[in-house]
């Protein structure tokens, strides 16, 4: 029993003998939510925490916290399409954060700093993979394979990896420098790369799945689909990825002085119709049946899916567009092209529910032209994998790219036919590599998707300013040659100033608010990294459960739920 | 050595040789003298305290709370209306249990509006939990207020020095004043045991529930009831310095004949003294002043009275519809005696009205009564009085 | 028992006059108490202030109703009966009568005295302040103490230059009255005790 | 990876903050004036001396015999804290000590029954700083209005009824009374903004002399929002001119904390039942909504609120976070 105090007086502090926590009926917990941009990035990068250690000032665990599920990242910031950016909160505030320049900078630092990528010692009973085809999704099954512990065999029908990113991607967007030493880097982390293996010809995928515990199959594609325009194709007629192709690798000028027509909204067609541009071809037309990216009155899916800024480039270059039209007939003479008939063009939805391409009749206007060339997509070459692909022209595989076909037999990349670009494909390897590993222990298959994303609401903005985006120098018109990088990158200042406009979505920002605003000093700052990994510890003697903090983080991290009943 | 000076002076005298370290004030007759006589004590740098000149009695009264709080010694001055303005903060600082010192130089309170002497202002706060102690003359006054700074300091209660207003206030006779060095042996300086001071952060004030306020109130009275003893030591003590009689809690003048003793408190007691010398012819008498009203001093009351047969009771205040307020504490504290003498109790001199020396055989008649008066203002004039209001 | 009453105007320094006088008595030997009658009046008002004293100590703290002596510093006053009210049939007044011709006496005081001691302050202290004469002429009449002790009083009490104005003051007005007339006076009261203790004949 | 994380206990003792009011007082659930009381100390530092008014604070934060307070701390009365500490500050300069002594009183003891005690303590030029925790209503005893009350305003003894709309008169303009002391300094500050308010603390504790600051503390109970409202309350206040924050030197207005999104009063309203009454479409309604957007629109004229364009420290830039935040070396 207490003894009155002269006075009754108390003693500093003594109210901590007085537990508020037995007011509170909710309280307030740290849940990390995935941000957008984590949430819309086909290789499952999470630019919200990569972002957040650089703008610790640690870029070497920023990389590292993007290499976790992007190992080509000084590629990706070069040529994705970086839907992130579409997603960013941000974007609703004022502008996106530029996610794709600090992702390039990052990957272009760990290049330059020589940064190891992270792999566990192989064990020598360590379980071996063979991977077919060293595009993004065979270095990305193999690098995650290789971080998993596995002895990875990658075999490849040419001579470099890199698959479409060595065969189709011009310098001026991804210079050969930059491309080989970041796969040059991962490939070092002791993967036996075999090259000039042709599937079905030098290896055979019942003797791979023989002498390895699982096989992944990335073999791309490399066979254009057929083309013709209402039956009639001239005697001279190039493939776009072929001539793509001839001029990176040959080096052989495809059309000087020639008038040529493109036909594809795609990044192959846009990527020809510049190198036609670079090579001295008169005039470039690029004929396509959608959108311009820009168009806000298209829906997305009707846009043209090249890179917007990479369009914006080429149409500064003089490629001359046509969106929403169509190549209706071709105007030979003697077999040879001397002109083409396009018209207006609509998608339509049809009876069936699809959509259906209408031309309109008495729109028709003919172009004078030398050329067609046709970057209508390609299809899976079946030599060596008949048995599983049958009369398609793409592999089936579910999320986790097995093959219902083959047990122990998964795939990804461009020969699955869906979205054919390349963090895709790093995705579709980063997943099959974990569904291998959990193959080969026999463990049972887990379930993708990291719940919702924090949605702008989410955010207290009253806690943000209004800063504008960085943009990157890019390189004259006059003085582009088709192989000098156009796009220049941010240097480390104003990748910093970048990271420093990141609202931190559904992770903890470490800012004070909840610190600073809460009435009942129930919380507490640490060093220590906590369990939830936030910067603060929730006191729940003392927390009333009032939902201040909850209210005042800037960022979503806090959320309030129910008091449970027993502790 | 003796010298001829006002009461006031003489009080601001004393107040200042105990150094006090803050002092606040509100001017009010008959206070005045005395506070404007350390201002100017201070002005002239031979008091080395802060002066805060308030704006009220109620920031007078908080204002040396704060001080006392600080730990620092504080003294304030009041009277009539102020302490009643002052009442809610004195309940606080006995309730507080800070050591502080006021002089209340009593007055009527109003309305009607009279700056003239009585006891009903310090008698409004006689329960604020504060020790009460009446002077009978200037000189009592000196030495009280010296006295009061150590029994406060040492009990951590509040001490009232009450000083009749104008009567001594204002009265201008010879005084014996001590030395600073006298008052510096007497009284150590003030140290508060808790004191306000980041080096230990101390709560004070707080709130207390049903739980524990009886404890706080019982422990006030203990407090009181261990004053008595600190008072008579602090006199004794004096009293050895300053060679004057210890004034002890109250009191008595006459012989042990005397069946009949008559108790008052203030200055009027002196007048009653001199009518006593003046008219051998009323017989043995035993007078008494009690000093010492909170606490108040039951068993030296009783020992007083032992051998009486009436005792009369004059003071300067009512309880109206209650009437005398110290004969009745005095008739109750009595009962406790075998045989207890009859008590008869009176006021007079409400409002300054003068208290001549014929009020003596008249008091002395009124104790051969046949039966006691429980309560009478013995000097009001019904005349004066319109028939219903008689 | 002596009592003296003085009589002045708010502001004429008449509770000094009681403060000073007493203070010269104390220093004489006696005991001695002084004290206003407690008022509220303001400057201008007629007010009085009362002194006490005889050889044994005085703890009476009543009001005076009967005073021997009346000192009235200003001859206005006379005009109010309360002036002279209770001043004994035996007892005496001192009048403050300024330049002009002297007041003729009533039966209210049995012997009267009049002193000039305005003009006497003008000359000496160079201000219209009475009560320094006025006391200097009381002490001389009764002989009560010594000159020396008001004028000790008035060195305690003054800077220098004022006192010795003071002390002029004290001399003139000395000079100007009887020493000792009023000192039967004294004795008389000496030994009539009866009288002022039973308060007879009030 | 995560490491084993400290107790709080153990979190609690190394918190890179000075800690003047701790955990463990009784206020309700997202109380504002508690939150106010807490930075305010925090910025006051540890060699002080609070004396505390009768109200809110003072009762939840020391019924016997448990303490809120980490600071010397002392409660006397309702209408006396300046008083009270006046007191203190005499007594350190006697001791020659340089300990800063501040007074904690709401608008109760401030605006009405404690006013008299300020105004000569402020006179008086103590070096005292006066902070009045203004929550707009005598919340202690129940929500009885005082002369801070907002004018339209219903507490209990404002109530709304078929004859009224509230409270009928308008909030006193202390600060403007106390600027007219001609005192060194006077602010008013929100709990909306806690950078601003630890920075007006720190100027008045080390100014010398008498300096106020009037701190807009939100009451969810008495004015009828949710406690995780607390913050978004007060910062509608600001951002709609409801509430001026402004700093007052020697009577001149040195300073303002400029708006850059006006809102309109209603948006304040809309979060409060103390205004709900003010809502509707009835002709008297309408009127007190016009009447207050007036008062409002006066204070943002009175004191030039509009930012010009946005400034660092107006009603956006000051609240603007950072990865890392404010709070020093972390614990």
């Amino acid at each position: 029993m207490a003894v009155l105090t002269r006075g009754a007086d108390a003693l500093p502090g003594s109210a901590l003998d007085f537990r508020t926590g037995d007011w509170r009926d909710q309280r307030p917990i740290h849940r990390h939510r995935p941000a957008p941009c984590h949430h819309a990035c086909p290789a499952g990068e999470d630019p919200q925490a990569y972002i957040a250690r650089l703008d610790e000032g640690n870029p070497r665990a920023a990389w590292e916290a993007l290499i976790a599920a992007n190992p080509l990242p000084a590629i990706t910031g070069r040529v994705c399409h970086h839907p992130c950016e579409d997603d960013c909160n941000r974007g609703q505030f004022d502008q996106a954060i530029a996610i794709h320049e600090i992702e390039r900078f990052l990957g272009d630092a760990a290049i330059r700093e020589d940064w190891p990528y992270p792999v566990p010692e192989l064990a020598d009973d360590a379980p071996e993979v063979a991977v077919v085809g060293a595009g993004p999704a065979g270095l990305s099954a193999a690098y995650h394979l290789r971080r998993l512990g596995h002895r990875v065999a990658l075999y490849d029908r040419y001579g470099e990896a890199g698959g479409m990113l060595a065969l189709a991607i011009p310098g001026y967007r991804l210079p050969r420098a930059v491309r080989e030493a970041e796969i040059d880097r991962l490939l070092a982390t002791g993967i036996d790369f075999h090259r000039h293996q042709v599937l079905g010809r030098d290896v055979y995928l019942d003797d791979l799945g023989r002498r390895h515990g699982a096989v992944f199959l990335a073999p791309g594609c490399h066979r254009p689909r057929e083309w013709s325009v209402d039956g009639a194709r001239p005697d001279d007629a190039r493939d776009g990825l072929g001539l793509l192709k001839e001029w990176l690798n040959v080096g052989v000028t495809p059309a000087p002085g020639k008038r040529v027509v493109v036909q594809g909204g795609g990044n192959t067609g846009v990527d020809i119709a510049r190198v036609l541009r670079f090579s001295g071809a008169g005039e470039v037309h690029l004929v396509t049946a959608s959108a311009l990216p820009d168009d806000e009155s298209a829906p997305p899916e009707d846009r043209m899916s090249a890179i917007p800024r990479e369009v914006a480039q080429a149409r500064d270059e003089g490629v001359i567009i046509h969106p929403h039209h169509t190549l209706t007939r071709l105007i030979l003479r003697e077999g040879r092209v001397v002109g083409v008939e396009i018209a207006a063009l609509r998608k339509l939805d049809g009876d069936d529910g699809h959509r259906r391409r209408v031309a309109f009749e008495g729109t028709e206007t003919v172009i004078a032209a030398d050329e067609v060339v046709p970057a209508i997509g390609e299809i899976v070459d079946p030599l060596g994998i008949e048995a599983l692909i049958g009369r398609e022209r793409y592999l089936r595989a579910d999320a986790w790219g097995r093959l219902a076909e083959a047990l122990g037999v998964f795939a990804g990349g461009d020969a699955l036919g869906q979205a054919g670009t390349v963090t895709a494909a790093i995705g579709d390897g980063h997943r099959a590599a974990e569904a291998i590993a959990r193959h080969i222990r026999h463990e049972p298959e887990s379930v993708l998707g990291g719940g919702e994303p924090v949605a702008f609401d989410d955010l207290n903005r009253h806690y943000f300013d209004r800063a504008p985006r960085q943009k990157a120098t890019v390189l004259p018109v006059a003085e582009r040659d088709g192989t000098t990088e156009i796009e220049r990158g941010l240097g480390h200042e104003r990748v910093a100033a970048e990271a420093r406009r990141c609202f931190s979505c559904g992770d903890c920002l470490a800012c004070d608010n909840c610190w600073t605003l809460c009435p009942d000093l129930a919380v507490l700052k640490t060093r220590a990294a906590t369990a939830d990994g936030g910067s603060y510890v929730f006191d729940y003697d003392y927390c009333k459960g009032c939902g201040l903090c909850a209210e005042e983080c800037p960022s979503g991290y806090i959320a309030m739920i129910e008091e449970p009943t027993a502790t | 050595m003796k010298t001829a000076t006002e009461g006031s002076q003489a009080i601001a005298q004393a107040v200042t040789m105990c150094r006090p370290q803050v002092v606040a004030a509100y001017p009010i007759t008959p206070q005045t003298h005395i506070v404007e006589r350390i201002a100017k004590l201070v002005a002239d740098g031979q008091a080395a305290c802060e002066m805060v000149s308030v704006e009220s009695e109620f920031s007078a009264a908080s204002v040396v709370l704060g001080a006392a709080a600080a730990g620092s010694r504080a003294y304030t001055a009041t009277a009539s209306q102020g302490v009643l303005l002052m009442s809610e903060v004195l309940y606080n600082i006995a309730g507080l249990r800070l050591p502080l010192v006021l002089t209340c130089a009593n007055r009527a309170v109003g309305a009607p509006i009279n700056i003239w002497n009585d006891h009903q202002d310090s008698m409004a706060v006689r329960d604020a939990g504060w020790v009460q102690i009446y002077c009978t003359d200037n000189q009592d006054a000196v030495d009280t207020t010296i006295q009061a700074f150590r029994v406060a300091e040492r009990l951590e209660l509040p001490v009232m020095v009450c000083v009749d207003g104008f009567i001594l206030t204002h009265l201008f006779e010879a005084i014996d004043l001590p030395t600073q060095a006298e008052v510096d042996g007497f009284l150590p300086p003030y140290r508060f045991s808790r004191a306000l001071d980041p080096a230990s952060p101390r709560t004070l004030g707080t709130l207390v529930t049903p739980a524990y306020f009886a404890e706080t109130r019982h422990a006030l009275d203990a407090a009181h009831g261990r004053a008595l003893g600190e008072i008579a030591g602090a006199a004794d003590a004096w009293s050895a310095i300053s060679g004057r009689e210890s004034a002890g809690p109250l009191r008595v003048v006459g012989d042990e004949q005397a069946r009949i003793g008559v108790l008052t408190l203030g200055s009027v007691f002196g007048t009653l003294l001199e009518a006593r010398d003046e008219m051998p012819e009323l017989g043995p008498l035993r007078l008494m002043a009690l000093r010492v009203f909170r606490p108040f001093p039951v068993e030296a009351l009783k020992a007083a009275c032992a051998g009486l047969s009436d005792l009369v009771v004059l003071e300067r205040a009512l309880s109206p519809g209650g009437g005398a307020i110290v004969g009745t504490e005095v008739r109750a504290a009595l009962s406790e005696m075998a045989t207890p003498p009859r008590v008869h109790a009176f006021a007079a001199g409400l409002g300054g009205r003068d208290i001549p020396l014929s009020l003596l055989p008249r008091l002395v008649a009124a104790a051969g009564a046949e039966t006691p008066t429980r309560f009478a203002i013995i000097d009001v004039d019904l005349d004066k009085l319109a028939p219903e209001d008689r | 028992m002596i009592e003296v009453r003085i009589h002045g105007r708010g502001g004429q320094g008449n509770v000094v006059a009681a403060y000073l006088l007493a203070a010269a008595v104390i220093r004489g030997g006696y005991h001695a108490q002084a004290f206003p009658a407690f008022g509220a009046e303001r400057r201008g008002a007629p007010v009085v202030a009362f002194v006490r004293c005889r050889e044994r100590p005085i703890l009476r703290r009543s009001a005076v109703e009967r005073p021997n002596f009346a000192i009235v510093q200003d001859p206005a006053l006379l005009r109010l009966d309360a002036t002279l009210a209770g001043l004994r049939d035996d007892g005496a007044l001192l009048l403050n009568a300024g330049r002009e011709a002297a007041w003729n006496g009533t039966s209210a005081a049995a012997r009267w005295v009049g002193l000039p001691a305005t003009a006497i302050a003008e000359e000496t202290i160079g201000r219209p302040i009475p009560n320094t004469p006025l006391l200097a002429a009381f002490l001389t009449l009764t002989g009560l103490v010594p000159l020396d002790a008001l004028t000790a009083v008035i060195d305690e009490r003054f800077d220098a230059a004022k006192a010795a104005a003071n002390r002029r003051a004290v001399a003139e007005a000395a000079a100007r009255v009887d020493e000792g007339a009023w000192a039967d006076l004294i004795h008389e009261k000496q030994a009539d005790r009866v009288r002022e203790t039973t308060g007879q004949g009030r | 990876m995560p490491t084993a994380t400290p107790t709080a206990t153990e979190l609690r003792r190394h918190q890179p903050r000075f800690v003047g009011l701790d955990s463990g007082h009784r206020a309700c659930q997202g109380c504002g004036e508690a939150l106010a009381a807490r930075l305010v100390t925090e910025a006051i530092g540890p060699d002080a001396i609070i004396a505390n008014a009768t109200g809110c604070l003072e009762v939840f934060t020391t019924p016997w015999p448990n303490s809120a307070w980490r600071l010397p701390w002392i409660h006397s009365v309702f209408e006396n804290v300046a008083a009270v500490a006046a007191g203190v500050e005499a007594a350190l300069k006697v001791q020659g000590r340089a300990t800063k002594v501040v007074a904690f009183a709401g608008d109760g003891g401030t605006f009405d029954i404690g006013f008299q005690a300020l105004s000569g303590m402020i006179e008086r030029g103590h070096d005292v700083l006066y902070v009045c925790f203004d929550n707009e209503a005598y919340m202690n005893t129940g929500i009885q209005r005082s002369s801070s009350t907002p004018h339209a305003a219903s507490t209990t003894t404002s109530p709304v009824g078929r004859m009224r709309e509230g409270k009928r008169h308008l909030k006193k303009d202390v600060l403007a009374i106390v600027a007219a002391h001609h005192l060194p300094y006077a602010a008013t500050a929100t709990v909306a903004y806690p950078r601003d308010l630890e920075a007006k603390v720190r100027r008045a504790v080390t100014t010398e002399g008498p300096t106020f600051l009037q701190v807009h503390s939100p009451c969810p109970l008495g004015w009828g929002h949710d406690g995780a409202l607390t913050i978004a309350v007060a910062r509608l206040a600001v951002e709609t001119g409801f509430f001026p924050v402004i700093e007052i030197e020697r009577g001149r207005v040195t300073a303002v904390l400029p708006i850059r999104e006006k809102k309109p009063v209603v948006d304040y309203f809309r979060l409060q039942t103390r205004f709900r009454h003010l809502l509707g479409d009835d002709p008297q309604a309408v009127e007190e909504r016009a009447h207050l957007q007036a008062l409002a629109d006066h204070n943002i004229e009175t004191y030039g609120l509009m930012a010009a364009h946005s400034s660092p420290r107006d009603t956006v830039g000051l609240a603007t976070v950072h990865r890392g935040g404010t709070g020093g070396g972390i614990a």
